[in-house]
């Protein structure tokens, strides 16, 4: 790996006026399990494909709840993305006992991403490991931001961090211009296509990956296990279908060319660095 | 000493800190003031802990100007509340003028009897949640509901600390369709109802407004109730004067009438000398 | 000048016993800062010791003669107001404003378990004095899906009160991934309300609800935290008129009993709303703080389910 | 003197032999790498405009901004770091609302630009990095509308117009041709949207979103978003220009 | 000295007439020049009027030391306030200020607060002259005219009949002093002279008026004659 003598720390620019710690931390993001989030006008869903250490182990939790209103997933640093989830919750709390309605998700990441440049401007800190997806509804309607560890985010309509992110990307890219419109089971199942992408070892099942949803009158719900099971199963079922009729645009193979024009690693330093 | 500004959780808003920082407080506005301390975060359940922070204690132990009773009541269209302009000291009518009824953002109102220095202050913190929403710009302003219930808080804090702001609030709003009207006392009594009345006014206007009151109720009709309700706060207390002003939410936002004078009957012939039945009586 | 900066600091010893300070922030404004070392603050729980019963509210009020230093501080107000044409002159030394951190609210709270259900009511007059402030303020709060807490008393405290054990619920629920039970709920109100036991919360509570084996539960408290579970309890204004009918209608378990009994009535839940009714409708014709309407939450296997009867409006 | 691997350009807190503090002129570089960011000081108010360049299709349109408001009169517009220019957006909004909470008024322009230009420059003197983040300031006081630029470095400027970020060169110059001071502000939006798109790079950066505000009489000296009809209006008009300069 | 020793605890209270007048381009401030310690006059000549700025004065009733200390904190922080805008300051951050170490500081005292009951009023480019009053308790309310201080009720009456809209400078002056002098002629705390502050865009002038030179009221002799040997002469009899 090619080291400088600009990277050892988050308080030293390059003088291409870049910080490498930072970019680094992002690197870290990528290293963790994918995770996609969507959302149509009333709903938001996360999906989050879950590792297990071993065979042993149980898988491990990616998806948070924040309040009723809220969740997130999270990819990266585990423990980074604990210690951000419960800052997420006081923050919620706290809201709700003055003020007696849920915090807006706008604000809280906003504050979560104040929080995050802390780090990337202190001696003594590192920037968070974790990227976090954060669906919500509230107020102003269904949310999905990113949180990177920047100090950035970003309000996307669809979007995937993670390993292998960049085919989910690529599956939402092309699609996300139907979501608005679509109903909760549609963006279900969307969510798990793109996730599909991103799935390597093994196939989907309701061990491995967790979806949730919050929106209009949806409280947020962690899907899993055998409340997920109905719409894996659903997911196979039209995987056969969707072979026979329009297979082309949503088969990994299509994705080859696509990844090399935009790999993940040409998009997201600059991202660190912009607007 | 100084006026030391507000530190407060970003969480919370001005007048709301966290009660983490407490114990230790000094500490913790030291750690605000650093620059390498994140301006965010906060724990849960102190309000308005900006008080007797390092400098004195700050107690209204006794209100010197003072407002008298604010009327409120709701109608079709959203809300209406009145209330006349006078500052007393005392039993001195000092200041004739004092608007005691206040927007907060564009569709909640609030008016206030009591104390005036605290009622300003109570606005301060409040212009400072606006400013925030105005600075944030998400189409996220505070409804009603939400500054009621942090008054409520704040209020109610204050209180616990014996210190509490010398003040009776009406908060009157329009979110959404629907008209929101409650009130505060010092202590943090609390209550929403179709039509309130501090003060004076829940003795004396309230038994009229409970007749008369239904939410269905035209402008016009609401007006003429809360002028009832002013006249006879107005014969009945002395400290009051006859210098209205008015005030309504509704879906168009917020407007605060000019002063004005009522009408008021002196008239009755029994009045020019209300002792000839009985000769020899008061 | 010398004798500009002794004046200066006599006026300091005398005003706040302490010298003014010099402090510079880190946006570069100095500003001054002085701190008073006036112990004032500390005074309030010499009285408060007093209040070790739930009469909280009179004990806490200045006696004539109590001359703990906080109410010497109320009643020696503004002495030197005076001389500025303050308000004492001219409404007389009877005008002289204090005020008590705490109000009755009134109201009543009645709670009956069943077997597999628990009913807790309360009616929804909030009054202070003779004064009714709203006829529509509920006194139950729904703490989980199992357990309802009902407060009569000053409504400030209570919410308050409220918000703080939903707010703890969910706490739990983060970091256990579970509901509160019943049980542990009605012990976490109990150390709420001993927490402030120098400053106790002006409320009467009443916790209702399914426990964990499905068995209906009723908590009754005293304002500090002292707790029982019973089969059935009642709160508040109407606490003495509805207290002995229940005694009457229902056998309290002896809590001598061993191994202990859960106290839960042998009434089905009809009965039980019925008598719920009867009660509130007595209570309401001599409490005068009880009125309007009843809110009566069941609470069993199949969720809460909510019920009104109506009160008269007097 | 070049800098690279003489070591004296890893800190803030070492000088090269010439003199130079290599890590702010670094933080600079990272400015001087963004979306160009310009404001301009008309007769009565102050424009600022952003081109904010979009890194994905599947952003919401008009999030992440890099205009804010920090107080009723007064707008920040930042280039550089998105998440440095926050944080001095932020600490603008906390000095703005400290002084009207302990002065009573809304903070002068000059302060609040000397407010900040310290707070920038404290991190150019102790263990931390600089913020790489350049920062035009829009006030409109009781004094008249006035326009701060305040550098990395902590140094801060009133102008009458100015820019920073990628284009600051192209957009100078087109400024320098404006007749600031018999300009209003409603043309002087037009003249802002224009110079965005003139600068913007299409080669290098594809989609951009173009970003106005003002703080004028004519929005009743408060900052804020520019009526999206006007908005409309500049961005077709400077599409216009644009397409007439190519077909030159 | 009984009299003093009894009162030696107090400290001194400017029983006090204080008064401030706006008028079209300026504003007119006054107060009395008597401070006592219970019945014992300890200055007949003292001055109530306190400059915070250039431009900004500050008129004080209430005990003497609280004032005293809100007006030198003021005038520290206007200092710094002026360093920092490079120009005179606004009239309404200046009373803001004062309201604000009076409102901040209601438990000092023993829970008393301060005993402060001012009036601040001065000139400025962006607002003209402005009056504000404050009495005790940290309430600041923006008013044509103020007046407080023990003798101020003597003259609640003259005020709200004699006042009216767009006096000139004379004719404030003449107010303000007949104002004081009244006040001066029923309350014992208020005595001596009458000093005023005219503040308007040219600046700040200071006057004097002595007792030879005011009116003389109901029952009183006219000093103006007695100065000249024509005697003093009851007037209104």
């Amino acid at each position: 790996m090619f080291r400088n003598q600009y990277d050892t720390d988050c308080v030293t620019w390059s003088p291409a006026g870049r910080i490498h710690q930072i970019e680094y931390a992002m690197e870290a993001v990528k290293q963790g399990s994918a995770a996609v989030g969507l959302k149509s006008k009333k709903y938001v869903v996360l999906a989050t494909l879950k590792r297990a250490a071993s065979e042993l182990s149980a898988y491990q939790r990616k998806v948070f709840k924040i309040d009723d209103h809220m969740g997130i997933a999270i990819s990266g640093l585990t423990a980074d993305g604990r210690v951000l989830s419960r800052y997420m919750r006081r923050e919620c709390i706290n809201h709700s006992f003055v003020y007696d309605s849920p915090l807006s998700v706008g604000r809280l990441v906003l504050q979560v991403a104040d929080k995050a440049q802390v780090c990337t401007q202190r001696s003594w800190k590192r920037p968070y490991g974790v990227g976090l997806l954060v669906g919500g509804y509230d107020k102003t309607g269904p949310h999905l931001y990113y949180n990177c560890p920047s100090g950035n985010y970003y309000e996307y309509k669809a979007h995937a961090m993670g390993a292998r992110s960049q085919a989910a990307k690529t599956y939402l890219e092309r699609k996300f211009e139907t979501f608005d419109d679509a109903t909760l089971e549609e963006l279900i199942k969307h969510a798990l296509f793109s996730l599909k992408e991103s799935c390597t070892d093994g196939e989907l099942n309701s061990k491995n990956c967790s979806v949730s949803v919050v929106g209009l009158d949806t409280p947020f719900d962690i899907l899993e296990g055998d409340t997920l099971k109905p719409h894996i199963d659903a997911l196979d079922a039209e995987d056969a279908g969707a072979m026979e009729t329009d297979t082309a645009p949503a088969a990994p193979a299509a994705d080859a060319p696509t990844d090399e024009a935009a790999p993940p690693e040409a998009e997201e330093p600059p991202a660190a660095m912009e607007s | 000493m100084i006026p030391a500004p507000q530190k407060h959780s970003y969480a919370l808003g001005p007048g709301v800190v966290a009660p983490a920082m407490h114990p230790e407080y000094g500490r913790a506005i030291q750690e605000l003031n650093n620059v390498n301390y994140p301006k965010a975060g906060g724990q849960p359940f102190v309000v308005d802990a900006g008080h007797g922070v390092g400098g004195p204690h700050q107690h209204t132990q006794y209100p010197y100007v003072t407002g008298t009773s604010v009327l409120a009541l709701k109608y079709k269209d959203g809300i209406m509340v009145a209330c006349d302009t006078l500052g007393s000291y005392g039993s001195t009518k000092r200041y004739k003028s004092m608007e005691r009824m206040k927007p907060v953002g564009k569709f909640t109102l609030i008016g206030a009897s009591g104390e005036y220095s605290d009622f300003h202050y109570i606005m301060k913190l409040l212009d400072e949640l606006t400013t925030d929403d105005y600075c944030h710009d998400d189409g996220q302003n505070l409804t009603p509901t939400e500054i009621y219930n942090y008054l409520t808080r704040v209020m109610y804090n204050r209180r616990n600390k014996f210190d509490p702001l010398w003040n009776s609030l009406v908060v009157g709003g329009f979110h959404n369709g629907e008209s929101f009207l409650g009130t505060v006392g010092m202590v943090g009594t609390c209550y929403t109802d179709s039509h309130v009345a501090t003060g004076f006014g829940a003795h004396l206007a309230r038994p009229l407004f409970r007749e008369k009151q239904y939410d269905d109720m035209s402008e016009d009709e609401a007006r003429a109730l809360l002028e009832d309700g002013l006249r006879v706060c107005y014969y009945r207390d002395k400290n009051s004067i006859n210098k209205f002003q008015i005030a309504k939410v509704t879906a168009e936002g917020s407007t605060i009438s000019e002063p004005y004078a009522l009408i008021t009957e002196w008239g009755y012939e029994a009045f020019v000398n209300p002792a000839a039945a009985a000769v020899g009586t008061w | 000048m010398r004798a500009r900066a002794k004046r200066r600091s006599n006026t300091l010893s005398t005003l706040f016993s302490s010298i003014p300070r010099s402090r510079c922030t880190t946006s570069g404004k100095t500003s001054v800062d002085i701190r008073s070392h006036h112990r004032s603050r500390r005074c309030f729980s010499g009285i408060l010791i007093l209040t070790l019963s739930y009469n909280v509210y009179w004990q806490i009020r200045p006696r004539e003669g109590s001359q703990s230093r906080c109410y010497q501080k109320l009643n020696n107000l503004d002495r030197k107001m005076m001389l500025s044409a303050g308000p004492q002159q001219h409404g007389g030394p009877t005008q002289h404003a204090s005020w008590s951190p705490y109000d009755n609210n009134g109201g009543t709270c009645v709670a009956v378990a069943g077997k597999d259900y628990c009913v807790i009511a309360a009616d929804t007059r909030m009054s202070t004095g003779f004064n009714i402030l709203t006829r529509d303020q509920t006194k139950v709060c729904k703490l989980t899906d199992k357990c309802l807490i009902a407060s009569a008393g000053f409504r400030a405290d209570a919410i308050t009160l409220h918000k703080t054990l939903q707010t703890r619920g969910i706490m739990y629920k983060h970091s256990h991934n579970k509901s509160m039970s019943c049980v542990a709920m009605a012990q976490m109100l109990s150390n709420t309300l001993y927490m402030k036991r120098f400053f106790p919360y002006y409320a009467f509570n009443l916790l209702g609800g399914i426990d964990n084996e499905g068995k209906g539960a009723v908590y009754t408290y005293d304002a500090i935290g002292s707790y029982e579970r019973t089969g059935y309890s009642c709160q508040g204004s109407g606490q003495a008129l509805i207290m002995p009918i229940l005694d009457n209608q229902l056998k309290a378990v002896s809590p001598l009993l061993v191994p202990p009994q859960d106290g839960a009535t042998p009434l089905t839940q009809e009965q039980a709303v019925d008598l719920v009714k009867d009660c509130f409708a007595t209570a309401g014709e001599r409490d005068i703080y009880t009125g309007d309407e009843v809110e009566i939450y069941v609470i069993n296997a199949s969720g809460v389910h909510k019920q009104t009867q109506e009160l008269k409006l007097d | 003197m070049s800098s690279i691997g003489t070591g004296y350009d890893l800190t803030t807190t070492t000088f090269s032999p010439d003199g130079k503090i290599f890590q702010v002129d670094y933080a600079q570089k990272a400015i001087d790498n963004s979306g160009t960011a310009i404001g301009i000081r008309c007769k009565d108010g102050v424009v600022l405009g952003v081109e904010k360049l979009v890194i994905s299709k599947m952003l919401v349109e008009g999030s992440n901004r890099r205009i804010f408001s920090c107080d009723l009169h007064a707008g920040i517009a930042t280039s550089g770091l998105a998440a440095d220019g926050r944080q001095i957006v932020n600490r603008a909004r906390a000095e703005a609302a400290n002084f009207k909470n302990f002065f009573g008024d809304a903070i002068p322009g000059e302060v609040l630009c000397d407010r900040i230009a310290s707070y920038k420059h404290l991190f150019t003197l102790y263990g931390t990095r600089p913020y790489g983040v350049g920062t035009l300031l829009a006030v409109y006081d009781e004094e008249g509308p006035q326009l701060y630029q305040i550098e990395a470095s902590g140094v801060g400027m009133r102008y009458f117009g100015t820019a920073v970020g990628k284009g600051r060169q192209g957009a100078k110059t087109e400024i320098e041709r404006l007749k600031l001071s018999e300009m209003t502000c409603r043309e002087g939006v037009l003249a802002v949207a224009k110079i965005i798109y003139q600068v913007h790079d299409d080669a290098k950066d594809k989609a951009f979103e173009l970003e106005l505000s003002w703080v004028c009489d004519e929005s009743q000296r408060r900052h804020e978003r520019v009526p999206a009809d006007l908005h409309a209006t500049a961005e077709t008009a400077a599409k216009a220009a644009l397409e007439d300069d190519d077909d030159d | 000295m009984d009299f003093i020793r009894n009162n030696q605890s107090q400290s001194p209270d400017t029983g006090t007439t204080i008064i401030g007048v706006a008028y079209e381009g300026g504003i007119v401030i006054g107060c009395d020049t008597r401070v006592s310690i219970g019945n014992y006059i300890n200055n007949r000549t003292s001055d109530k009027i306190t400059p915070l700025a250039e431009n900004v004065f500050l008129a004080r009733s209430g005990s003497a030391p609280d004032t005293q200390l809100v007006a030198d904190y003021v005038r520290h922080l206007v200092h710094q306030h002026v360093m920092e805008i490079g120009r005179d300051p606004d009239v309404k951050t200046v009373a803001n200020l004062a309201m604000q170490i009076v409102y901040n500081n209601k438990g000092v005292n023993h829970g008393q607060g301060l005993c402060a009951a001012m009036v601040c009023a001065g000139w400025d480019k962006h607002n003209g002259g402005q009056v504000f009053a404050m009495p005790i308790g940290g309430t600041l309310l923006p008013v044509p005219w103020a007046i407080d201080g023990s003798g101020s009720t003597f003259i609640w009456g003259f005020m709200d009949a004699e006042y009216r809209e767009g006096m000139t400078r004379a004719e404030t002056e003449v107010f303000c002093i007949k104002a004081i002098s009244l006040a001066m002629a029923r309350d014992a705390s208020s005595g001596g002279m009458v000093r005023l502050v005219t503040v308007d865009k040219d600046g700040a002038t200071r006057r004097l008026v002595t007792h030879e030179e005011m009116e003389p009221f109901y029952e009183e002799l006219d000093l103006r004659k007695v100065r000249d040997g024509s005697g003093g002469v009851a007037l209104g009899i």
